[in-house]
């Protein structure tokens, strides 16, 4: 199956990349875009069963998102 | 949270019954909620110096060269010619142990700020960097984030890092030491200063967004008060932003050309608290500040959280009322935040308002100048011991080949190359000396002349004896100096302990400081700052104490300077020195031995500084064409690391009665009855081994006179081999000495391939 | 090299874009500086008019703090569009690292950057093969030459698709590669796992040069050699060139 | 409202992140993880409005993507 994870900085951190993006808009002509995060989007492959789930959550806390900084989602999708 | 609610709030935030009294006498009364929680970080060790103050004034800060001492953003030397050197350093350890990461970037912005807050334009950044082995997987976890982080931030901002040191041991696994230096470029007459003049001055607020970053204790009290978003009111950790600091830099730097600047700081540690107190009681002024226009991240910030915040990338200057708009339209044309937030008064107080409420009124003497300061009953602890293990306690190893190839591969000796390629060390131009060698050396453009920095560091010699170890890291400083041809000027020092609040912690600093005294005053390199990092424990145990020493010194013709490496066949080998070279607290000790004991040698600082002159002079005068210094791994990886640098072999004999060659007659320490592995890879601080072109000896010896400088052999073939008194004990090609000592970090770290 | 002797006295005038987090600026100003037979100066990347350059110079540096993708919102600077019109009349544009990607941003030149291969920026002296001397930046050098050029990069892993690679390689794009000592294109000497060991491309015209090794980092032998400098004698001469053929 | 948007490296292109995620998860003990594709996750707010989806989707194709290497899909979500 396949997995999406979706990681995202918490909530509270800076969060550099958004920001600079923020305020580069309004020069390419989209004004009032606000509150801009950048964070990782990844998929990946996996062999189905039960334990899909728990290992994904496993991967994304040893490896994939940075636990201190950053929040994450994911949803396994059976193809 | 309901725990918490029984210590009364002063607990909360780190302070002592006493203390509190002592803030209640300052202000004449009961502090609120933000008085207290802008004290309790004033009075906070990082801050107030509590345990060190005392001690620190020990070190010597004045000398003819030194244009400003402890006291400001940075230190500043005179290098001649209306331009001078700015320099400090910092240590980001405990940050960097929570987030390898942003601690290390984020201390890499600290420390720069602090550079460009003087005016200087940073030139480099140097990162001594110790943690615990490498073979642990959390340590190098640690280890890839910290080097990413400081080249994230470092190579972002187009600052070279272009020196440093790592060590491994086992001492720091609970706390690794990453401390930072950053050094800066400056015109005499465009230094800045933090001190705050001129009541009805403006003060600017600019760079970033304020948020909760770094709200470490006070937060507690704030979810002690609102239980019910406690959870929004975590601490955050600090995330560093290059991009803006650049700006930053250029906006600051450009304020400075354009002379809108009465006064600039950065706001670091307890953030606007420290930085507009400290500005204030530099000028002997006050500040009256309204915190409803500090621009924020975050929403609902309370006011003791703004004034706290370590938010990274701001800084704080005062301009006068005509140049206001001068320097807002600065920020705007740099994209930065800037607000006017407040004026000077004469008031001596610091007044913080959220609009027109008055939110906190503190005498601004009393947060920068009153933290009380603490003499710990010193203890000497156990396993420093007046005399040196017996030399028979050692093992004779069999064969020193594989002594000398496992001593090349230890992490804390081998090639450091795969740190310092992820920072960019060649931006701006000016490397004279390449990382690797004894210590960067950049010229300056448009001049002759060059600036020669370095760190150093070693604590398991100060472990054995802080005195002693303290004094050699400040000789083995000016030694790599030295050895590169550049004069010692001044040092920066960073003092990485455990607890001072107990005698053998207390013992360790005190010992540590007065030795670093002792050195810097015989080499005469005054202290121009530093910075004090206490509590570097887990679990009741302390890392080893660890003074770092920074040091600057210029090189007067920068085309003239010399490398580690054998540079042409037939060359003579020199031995300078009469050290006489010990296993305690060696290398060899720790890895082939397997302990920690002893007792160090000493350093003989007048010898010490009589044979640095004569390599300097030497180096000057053309005559040397390499020089490294004696240090870890003994003489035997001193001589493999100039073959391999060089890539020559040489042919060393070391006999009992050195033949003097026309080089001077006192007897070497170098004795080569001395047992071999012990005269090989044993240390002790003063031993430089050059090498000298067969036609220029004679010039050499008489430069030389009676210090003791002995031809021990010569640059020949492939193969380094090193004899004594006739027998052979080492023989190997140089390419197999590479390839040890070349890939050893990488196969550590698994990253081969 | 010799460089060839103009007849005006003019200078070859150099301009050197800063934008929000350029910090090779600097470096590639003094390097054209000391040129005898050129000047330089900085443009503000807000500028819209380049006002009678000769070579205009993207320099290195964290534009934006690379955020989001190298190079990707700098190329909405609005000085981009006059160094667009300038290269469109012939000008000649130079997009050193940094300077590089925002020519590929803005499609100046074809391709694009992924990360180094090995995901860590990687700071070092590699040997470049110059595989086309016969454009405006590379006259100054044999072809085939092996020159030793630092690179400074994270993202450094030239890309473009087949049909792209096979038309750059065609019309003599592909400027120089990523060599051994010898000049052999192997895997090793390979510091980013940029395709085809590409270090170096410019676009059909020939007039458009971007390259990730820094050039201007090695014009002095004090700070480590000057394999560089035939880069800008290069330009120099094409620039007298031109106007002596006026 | 919020504008989600996800960018992919395009098929078949090389994408030296994910492969080294997957390099390193067999040794954390996730055995079996194929094709990780490593990717960017943004949030942004916009005005409300018929011309939101128009303004996302010119956001993407001028900067937020590079079509060269890049794929992307995004969502409207309305709070
Ligand atoms: N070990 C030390 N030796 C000498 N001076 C020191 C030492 N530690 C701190 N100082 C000096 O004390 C002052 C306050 O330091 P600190 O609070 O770290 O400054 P900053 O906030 O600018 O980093 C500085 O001038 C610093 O140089
Ligand atoms: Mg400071």
């Amino acid at each position: 199956m396949k997995a999406k994870v979706y990681i995202t900085p918490k909530a509270g951190i800076l969060d550099p990349q958004g920001l600079t993006i923020e305020r580069s808009l309004p020069a390419l002509g989209f004004e009032g875009v606000s509150n801009v995060r950048v964070g990782k989007y990844i998929e990946l492959e996996l062999p189905d069963g039960d334990a899909a789930g728990e290992a994904v959550d496993q991967m994304c806390h040893k490896l994939l998102a940075n636990p201190i900084i950053e929040d994450f989602e994911f949803e396994l999708v059976t193809e | 949270m309901s725990a918490t609610n029984q210590k009364p709030a002063y607990e909360l935030l780190g302070l002592k019954e006493k203390e509190y009294q002592g803030i209640c006498d300052a202000m004449g009364r009961e502090p609120n909620y933000t008085e207290l929680a802008v004290f309790s970080l004033m009075w906070s060790e990082h801050c107030g110096y509590k345990h060190s103050r005392p001690l620190l004034k020990n070190l010597p800060t004045e000398g003819e060269r030194i244009l400003q001492g402890p006291g400001e953003n940075a230190g500043i030397i005179d290098i001649g010619d209306n331009l001078a050197i700015a320099m400090k350093i910092e240590s980001h350890n405990h940050p960097s142990a929570i987030e390898p990461f942003q601690g290390a970037a984020t201390g890499i912005g600290g420390i720069v700020r602090d550079i460009f807050a003087m005016g200087a334009r940073p030139i480099a950044n140097l990162d001594p960097l110790h943690f615990g082995p490498l073979e642990k997987s959390r340590q190098k976890y640690l280890l890839e984030g910290v080097v990413e982080g400081i080249a994230a931030y470092g190579n972002c901002m187009g600052i070279p890092t272009v020196a440093g040191e790592i060590h491994f041991e086992d001492a720091y696994e609970g706390n690794c030491l990453i401390n930072v230096m950053c050094v800066g470029l400056v015109e005499q007459d465009k230094i800045l200063r933090a001190k705050a003049e001129g009541p009805g001055n403006l003060v600017l607020l600019f760079g970033s967004t304020t948020g909760r970053d770094g709200i470490g204790g006070a937060s507690i009290l704030a979810s002690a008060e609102f239980d019910e978003t406690a959870q929004e009111k975590r601490p955050t950790v600090q995330v560093g932003d290059p991009f803006t600091e650049k700006k930053l830099l250029e906006a600051c730097l450009e304020m400075r050309d354009k002379g809108l600047l009465v006064a600039l700081q950065d706001l670091g540690a307890a953030g606007l608290s420290s930085s507009s107190s400290e500005m204030a009681s530099k000028g002997g002024v006050g500040i009256d500040m309204d915190i409803s226009k500090v621009p924020l991240r975050e929403q609902d910030m309370e006011p003791f959280e703004i004034m706290i915040s370590e938010s990274q990338e701001r800084m704080l200057a005062v301009v006068t009322p005509e140049l206001e708009t001068e320097a807002l339209a600065v920020c705007e044309k740099w994209d930065l935040d800037a607000v006017i937030i407040g004026k000077i008064t004469d008031t001596k107080r610091m007044r913080v308002f959220l609009g027109d409420e008055l939110v906190a009124d503190m005498p601004v003497d009393a947060l920068v100048d009153d933290a009380p300061t603490y003499i710990v009953e010193a203890v000497r602890p156990a396993h420093e011991v007046d005399d040196p293990l017996p030399e028979d306690h050692y093992r004779h190893p069999t064969d020193l080949n594989e002594t000398l190839t496992t001593l090349l591969r230890s992490p804390n000796i081998c090639d450091k190359r795969w740190v310092y390629e992820q920072y960019d060390h060649m931006v701006q131009t000016n490397n004279a000396i390449w990382p690797g060698a004894e210590s960067a050396v950049l010229r300056i453009k448009g001049r002759q002349s060059g600036v020669a920095l370095t760190t150093d560091g070693n604590g398991r010699r100060c472990y054995l004896d802080p005195r002693r170890g303290a004094r050699a890291v400040v000789a083995e400083a000016a030694r790599n100096l030295s050895c590169t041809g550049a004069k010692p000027l001044a040092v920066t020092n960073c003092l990485n302990f455990g607890n001072p609040e107990k005698g053998e912690i207390y013992h360790q600093f005190r010992e540590a400081v007065e030795g670093m005294a002792e050195a810097c005053l015989a080499f005469e390199t005054p202290v121009t700052g530093g910075n004090v990092s206490f509590y570097n424990e887990s679990f009741g145990q302390a890392v080893y104490p660890n003074p770092v020493v920074g040091m600057m010194g210029l090189v007067e013709d920068v085309r003239l300077v010399q490398t580690p490496g054998f540079k042409d066949e037939g060359d003579v080998v020199l031995l300078l020195g009469n050290a006489r070279p010990a296993a305690d607290g060696s290398e060899y000790q720790l890895r082939i031995h397997g302990e920690v004991a002893g007792r160090i040698p000493d350093v003989d600082l007048e010898m010490e500084k009589k044979l640095q002159l004569l390599v300097r002079e030497a180096i000057l005068e053309g005559l040397v064409k390499s020089a490294h210094d004696v240090s870890d791994g003994g003489l035997a990886c001193c001589l493999a690391e100039s073959a391999i640098d060089g890539g020559h072999g040489a042919v060393i004999e070391l006999a009992s009665s050195q033949a003097s060659q026309g080089a001077g007659d006192q007897r070497s320490g170098l004795q080569a009855d001395q047992r071999p592995d012990l005269l090989l890879f044993g240390e002790a601080p003063g031993l430089i081994v050059v090498t000298v072109e067969e036609k220029n000896l004679e010039h050499f010896a008489q430069l030389a006179q009676d210090l003791p400088a002995h031809v021990i052999g010569r640059v020949e073939g492939d193969r380094l081999v090193v004899q004594a008194a006739g027998v052979e004990h080492i023989n190997i090609p140089v390419a197999q000495a590479a390839q040890a000592w070349g890939t050893a970090l990488e196969t550590l770290i698994g990253d081969v391939g | 090299m010799a460089i060839s002797s103009q007849t005006e006295v003019t200078p070859v005038r150099f301009g050197v874009v800063v934008f929000p987090g350029s910090n090779c600026d600097a470096d590639s100003h003094d390097a054209v500086r000391s040129f005898a037979g050129a000047d330089a100066r900085y443009l503000w990347h807000k500028d819209t008019d380049l006002g009678g350059l000769d070579c205009v110079i993207l320099p290195g540096g964290f534009s934006y703090g690379d955020y989001l993708r190298c190079g990707a919102i700098a190329r909405f600077s609005p000085i981009m569009n006059a160094v667009q019109r300038f290269a469109d009349d012939g000008g000649l544009v130079i997009g050193i690292c940094n300077g590089f990607q925002i020519l590929l941003e803005a499609g100046m030149l074809p391709g694009a950057m992924h990360q180094n291969e090995g995901l860590k920026f990687v700071c070092k002296l590699v040997n470049l093969r110059v595989e086309n001397n016969g454009i405006p930046f590379t006259t100054g050098y044999e072809r085939g030459q092996v020159i030793k050029v630092p690179i400074a990069h994270h993202e450094g892993n030239y890309f473009i698709d087949q049909a792209g690679l096979a038309e750059i390689e065609a019309n003599g794009q592909v400027v120089v590669r990523y060599c051994d000592d010898e000049g052999e294109t192997t895997e090793a000497s390979n510091p980013n796992g940029s395709l085809g060991n590409i270090a170096g491309v410019c676009n059909r015209e020939h007039n458009v040069f971007g390259l990730m090794p820094h050039p201007e980092r090695v014009c002095e032998e004090i700070v480590g050699g000057t394999d560089g400098r035939g880069v800008f004698e290069s330009i120099i001469n094409a620039v007298g060139a031109k106007a002596a053929a006026r």
